[in-house]
């Protein structure tokens, strides 16, 4: 009984049934359906401003999709709803979907707008935190059993830190904002697309930042995933839903200050417009997609992101990239 | 409120002695609540607390002031989950409690779930009702009735339970069913019990609500706690609490004005105090 | 029909923490149809408990009631109770207190119905402009007559009155006796009443049960050959002082009065 | 226990007569819930929820065996927090309850601020606690305190100022203080809406040192749980819901035990049911 | 030195909701150090409320009170209330009710030391054996006692009584009458006693206020010059019947007791 649960559905992106297209105009076949729901994993910040674009400036419309794009509570409440088949689609990073594969959930990840970790560790200039090594005799503040918290030990023995010398407090969000903001911790864990400027614009001078992705900790981010059902029987609509969001990512960053008034008049109560253009701006830096479309997943960026996730302990049972993500919906030769 | 005059004896002696111009209680209290907020205020000043910190009270109520359309129009929605989820806890919460009270058996079978609710926090709850029942109102609602359940069916008991045993008598000698017994004499004699109940459980449907927000909203004052966080915009942040606060007391004091309503007899028979 | 009731050989046990308290043992007791019997005894010999198994608030842990020859074990039916504490609801006016078995047994409408006969009952009792107070603005005195209005107002077949007389004063007390009298001989409803004045039960009763106390349980009956209806003469009769001092001087050989 | 054979005369009356074999009222309620948790089985397996949804009882106890070294070493954590936190709730709880029904005054100035901490979610609080009071075990037992206050002083109110004016007056006419007075007769008299604040604040000190756990510790079934959560193992997210709940109901029995306890007298006054 | 009261021109109004009761008007009294003074009138006439202003436990709406010649406000020390309805602590045994002032006024240690004195008085009352019982396990008439018993415990100097024995049977109230004249002969304190019997009071009584209804008023004091001690001979001293007669006379031309 428990074989029965864990064998539904995680064959992955391979079994998926393909789009169709046009062969010569390269146009994608008429979309099954119209209405599709995009759940966020989080409430608005900067780097969902392309899906908001994509519905202002119609690039869906252009693709033939209704597309409701919704604010969400985590990345695990996104991939559980996705699974169940509420949300046809959804933003997460790409560790949970990692595990949630493992865990039988009926998911793919079909596009991952970050091709290089977000994770960062940012330290006042006072007390740098430029290498690993500067860990040694410092203090780390990070969001409880967070991804970074779960690599952690992880990335200091491989950078051959010693553990014993840095003193990770582990508190929930707001409180490691605190705590950092207050100096009463010399570094902090964050987001770049996210915490960053706005800690820089509070306390009015810039962090010394520390990519774990130049270490070889680069876990992708910003990861569309769908709903095995929904992508088997839709194919020609999540291929035009990427082929949109293709459009409205070079659109955004093109046209950033555009974008953030769209924000703006999106979320009124809820955002500061000079922080969302610095997150577009460090978005810009680890979303690079040069003769590929947005959001094409590289697969050696999956595998590494499984090796840290089973290196930390986060996966057991690690299987082949591909029963963990598609490039199926892409169309390379447009 | 025959008691307010006779609280005790040596009060009473007092009041009659030195009848001088008395401030009224409730004005001393404001004057205590803007004490608070002055020693609030100072050491924000003096002690150069940062903002992102602890904001000092006027700069929270200048925000509360000047956000004032925003604040109302979250609070509104924050409101009516409240209302809902409220009138929900009520109406299950009341009747479940009867049935506890009648049968021994129920008695054993649910308190252990109900306790298992109560002690299992709503942060944990919440993420699994979002994906049971969606982002939408109901989840916000059920939250905000699981909360405020607990206290309203604990004193629902205690006070059905404290219908002394004279008056279950004469209603036993009038030979009337125990449902019109429940009724004529059990509810009206809970009703303070009842009261102490709902006025935990109001505010509790406020924090229940909120916490949905927290996991599932576009509007709300949890929502819109939730993203000035984000942003460090703690004035905003201690604003939408200062509006949370203000809620719960405007509902506490509902509350309180229906129990003064409903029970003028009460005061007049307790000794006060 | 009116009731018959028949106590037999009624013992009852209470259990307490420190052990059990037979407060009865082998009350056999008759009450025939439309009879009006008093109860007198000592202070704490059962008196209450022998009232309380009759109404059937308390099960006799031997021995069995009989109502009309048949096995008795509910409620009993058309039966009004005056408790030795006024149990007055303090949520509800003096009226609504009167006329609460009223409304609880007929709903609302039968109870505006009544209105008229509990404000004549209350003014009999000399509560006349009273009817709006609460019970915790009253007197006493005052609160045990709402408590017996609320008992009349029922029309009982059977009346159980424990002490309803207690605190009252003697003119009061007069009035209601023969208020009670004349609503007994009116409505031919059985009355059981309880008392500590040997001169009250003699006065109202066709049978004055006596008691001893613990374990409680009767002496004697005695039997009242008054005339009736019994009014300010039925004093004067010689069979009344009879009467009286047949039940002083069962007292006095149970210890229970002092030698005069 | 006298009240227990005669709930009502429609009870006691069918007692008389058919004098049957009874099944005690907790074995019945025991078979309740273990049938609770065999639809709960059945549904697992029939609807082929899958686990990462809802897991079924069987895997979560199956968890709950394997792990109860880990679970009893993380709830000994937590109920230690537990503990201090409720214990100072009713050590300020109480006191300040005697001040609110014996000042207006402090009634009018206290009651808004307590509403206030009441209506504001410990989430919100806890991450301005973690920076005040640091990330160790003040800021827990804080929290657990915090949330366990309210229904403790709400309460306690309602039951000081539900003394019966007769035994007051019994009191003054003694000619004690009124501090005697309200140690020998205000304190006895509120015991069972006191009890009725206790049973909801002590649950609600377990989901106050929980919130505690998740937003700082390195310990406690809060932090197994987030952990838990963090490797999507839901069996063990469960396993840990439900050693909250046995935490929760053992306390819950042991505040009910202490109140037959402390008062004997109580059930055989009252009507029961 | 004992207490002398005086009640000056005492009126109380009680504010309701259904407007103002006059309960007294002109209440003018004299209570004489180590006398026993016994007042009777109608139910519902004010008794109680008298009680209760000398009590301390309410303040006359006009007038005032003089202890000894000074202004009385507070409690008034070394005084015991018996009250109308015996407030029993449930949570306590009989034994420790009765003890409950000794306890609260001087701490455990004193009632340790009382416990003897407690058990004494309950056996004089009959209560003996009920000592750890609880309150719900009495009958009304013993509880009643227990507060009696609970009253006299205090040696109080003032003991104020509202109808203490309306629930007793005659031969409990005999004793209960002799022991409390005992006890005032002992220790000398002044009595209020508050009373529905009229021979009762003048048995009792060195003066008995007679006072008449709504809002009450004192119609007449009566001093009884029966010899003291009294005891099984006072009621056959003609005097005794005088008194009694002179009352019921005041009482049938106030309309308070129907014409015999
Ligand atoms: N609920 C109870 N539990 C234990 N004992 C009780 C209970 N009720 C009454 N008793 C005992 O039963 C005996 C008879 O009590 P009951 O109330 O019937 O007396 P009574 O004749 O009405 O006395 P009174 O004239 O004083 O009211 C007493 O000894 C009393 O202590
Ligand atoms: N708390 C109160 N509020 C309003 N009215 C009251 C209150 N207490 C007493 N009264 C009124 O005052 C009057 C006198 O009451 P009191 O209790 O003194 O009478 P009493 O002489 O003791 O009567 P009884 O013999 O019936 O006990 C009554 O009319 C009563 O309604
Ligand atoms: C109450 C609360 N829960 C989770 C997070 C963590 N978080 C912050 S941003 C984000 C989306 C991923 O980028 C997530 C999950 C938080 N800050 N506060
Ligand atoms: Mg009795
Ligand atoms: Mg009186």
């Amino acid at each position: 009984f428990l074989g029965f649960l864990v064998g539904c559905g995680n064959e992955g992106g391979s079994s998926l049934a393909k789009p169709t297209v046009n062969a010569d105009t390269g146009e994608i076949g008429e979309p099954e359906v119209e209405d599709v729901t995009l759940r966020l994993n989080w409430r608005f910040k900067g780097e969902f401003a392309p899906f908001y674009v994509a519905q202002e400036k119609g690039f869906f419309e252009d693709y033939g999709l209704n597309v409701d794009v919704l604010e969400g509570n985590g990345s695990t409440s996104v991939m559980q709803t996705v699974a169940q088949g509420q949300d046809d689609l959804g933003i997460t990073s790409t560790v949970e979907p990692a595990q949630g594969v493992e865990e039988g959930m009926p998911i793919t990840m079909i596009a991952t707008y970050m091709n290089s970790s977000p994770i960062m560790i940012a330290s006042h200039p006072d007390t740098p935190v430029a290498t690993p090594a500067d860990l040694e005799g410092k203090s780390i503040a990070m969001a409880i059993a967070s991804t970074f918290t779960n690599i952690f030990p992880r990335f200091l023995d491989e950078e051959n830190v010693d553990a014993t010398q840095v003193e990770a407090v582990q508190v929930e969000a707001s409180a490691r904002n605190g705590l950092f903001l207050g100096k009463e911790v010399d570094a902090v864990a964050i987001f770049s697309t996210n915490e960053l400027p706005v800690f820089e614009q509070e306390l009015g001078y810039e962090l010394t930042p520390l990519y774990l992705s130049e270490y070889q900790f680069d876990l992708a981010g910003l990861t569309v995933i769908g709903n095995n059902q929904f992508l088997n029987d839709n194919p020609n609509t999540a291929a035009r839903f990427l082929a949109a969001m293709d459009e409205a990512f070079r659109y955004t960053l093109d046209h950033v200050d555009e974008a953030v008034a769209i924000s703006a008049e999106r979320f009124s109560d809820a955002v500061d417009e000079e922080v969302v253009r610095k997150q577009l701006l460090l978005l810009e830096e680890i979303a690079q997609f040069d003769s590929v479309p947005y959001g094409w997943i590289e697969e050696e960026n999956i595998a590494e992101t499984l090796t840290i996730l089973e290196g930390s302990g986060l996966i057991s049972d690690k299987q082949d990239a591909e029963a963990y993500f598609t490039n199926e919906f892409f169309q390379l030769d447009q | 409120m025959q008691t307010k005059t006779e609280t005790t004896w040596m009060k009473q002696a007092k009041q009659k002695n030195v009848k001088r111009i008395q401030i009224p209680h409730s004005l001393w209290a404001g004057f205590t609540l803007i004490g608070f907020f002055l020693v609030w205020q100072l050491a924000t000043m003096l002690l150069a607390i940062p903002q992102y910190l602890l904001p000092s009270p006027l700069i929270i109520f200048t925000r509360v002031l000047s956000e004032s359309q925003v604040l109302l129009s979250h609070a509104l929605t924050t409101l009516a989950e409240v209302g809902l989820g409220f009138a929900l806890s009520v109406s299950i919460g009341i009747p479940l409690a009867i049935a506890i009270v009648y049968s021994r058996y129920l008695a054993n079978a649910l308190y252990p779930i109900l306790i298992a609710i109560q002690c299992i926090p709503m942060v944990s709850i919440a993420p699994i009702l979002v994906i049971w029942f969606g982002y939408g109102l109901t989840t916000k609602i059920l939250l905000a009735c699981l909360i405020s359940f607990f206290p309203i069916v604990i004193n629902a008991v205690t006070g059905f339970r404290s219908l002394d045993k004279d008056m279950h008598d004469l209603g036993r000698s009038i030979g009337i069913s125990e449902w019109k017994n429940f009724f004529y004499l059990r509810l009206p004699n809970a009703l303070p019990h009842l009261f102490g109940g709902i006025k935990v459980g109001v505010t509790l449907a406020v924090v229940g609500a909120v916490v949905g927000e927290f996991v599932a909203s576009e509007r709300g004052l949890g929502y819109l706690q939730l993203t000035a966080n984000a942003r460090l915009d703690t004035p905003l942040v201690f604003a939408t609490l200062f509006t949370l606060a203000l809620i719960g007391m405007m509902l506490f004091g509902a509350v309180q004005l229906l129990e003064r309503w409903l029970m003028p007899w009460y005061s007049a028979n307790k000794a006060g105090g | 029909m009116t009731t018959s009731l028949e106590l037999q050989h009624i013992g009852k046990v209470y259990q307490t923490r420190t052990g059990e308290v037979q407060a009865l043992s082998h009350v056999h007791l008759s009450i025939a149809p439309r009879s009006f019997v008093s109860i007198v005894g000592p202070s704490g010999c059962g008196k209450s408990t022998v009232m309380r198994i009759i109404a059937g608030l308390e099960q006799p842990s031997t021995g069995s009631i009989k109502k009309n020859g048949e096995d008795l074990k509910n409620h009993r039916d058309d039966m009004a109770v005056v408790f030795q504490k006024d149990v007055l609801l303090a949520w509800r006016s003096v009226l609504d207190n009167v006329l609460f078995p009223i409304e609880i047994k007929h709903g609302k409408k039968q109870k505006k119905a009544t209105v008229d006969k509990a404000m004549q009952l209350l003014k009999s009792v000399g509560l006349e402009g009273f009817e709006q107070k609460y019970p915790h603005e009253l007197s006493g005195g005052m609160k045990q007559r709402v408590a017996i209005c609320r008992a009349l107002i029922q029309d009982p077949q059977l009346l159980l009155m424990d002490e309803p007389f207690g605190a009252l004063d003697a003119l009061t007390r007069e009035q209601m006796m023969y208020d009670l009298l004349r609503l007994s001989d009116t409505y031919q409803f059985t009355t059981v009443f309880i008392t500590h004045s040997i001169e009250e039960a003699v006065f109202l009763s066709d049978k004055v049960v006596v008691m001893s106390g613990r374990p409680g349980s009767i002496v004697k009956e005695i039997p009242s050959t008054l005339s009736r209806p019994r009014n300010g003469d039925t004093r004067k009769e010689p069979e009344f002082t009879e009467h009286v001092s047949a039940i002083r001087s069962i007292f006095q050989t149970q210890g229970i009065l002092a030698e005069a």
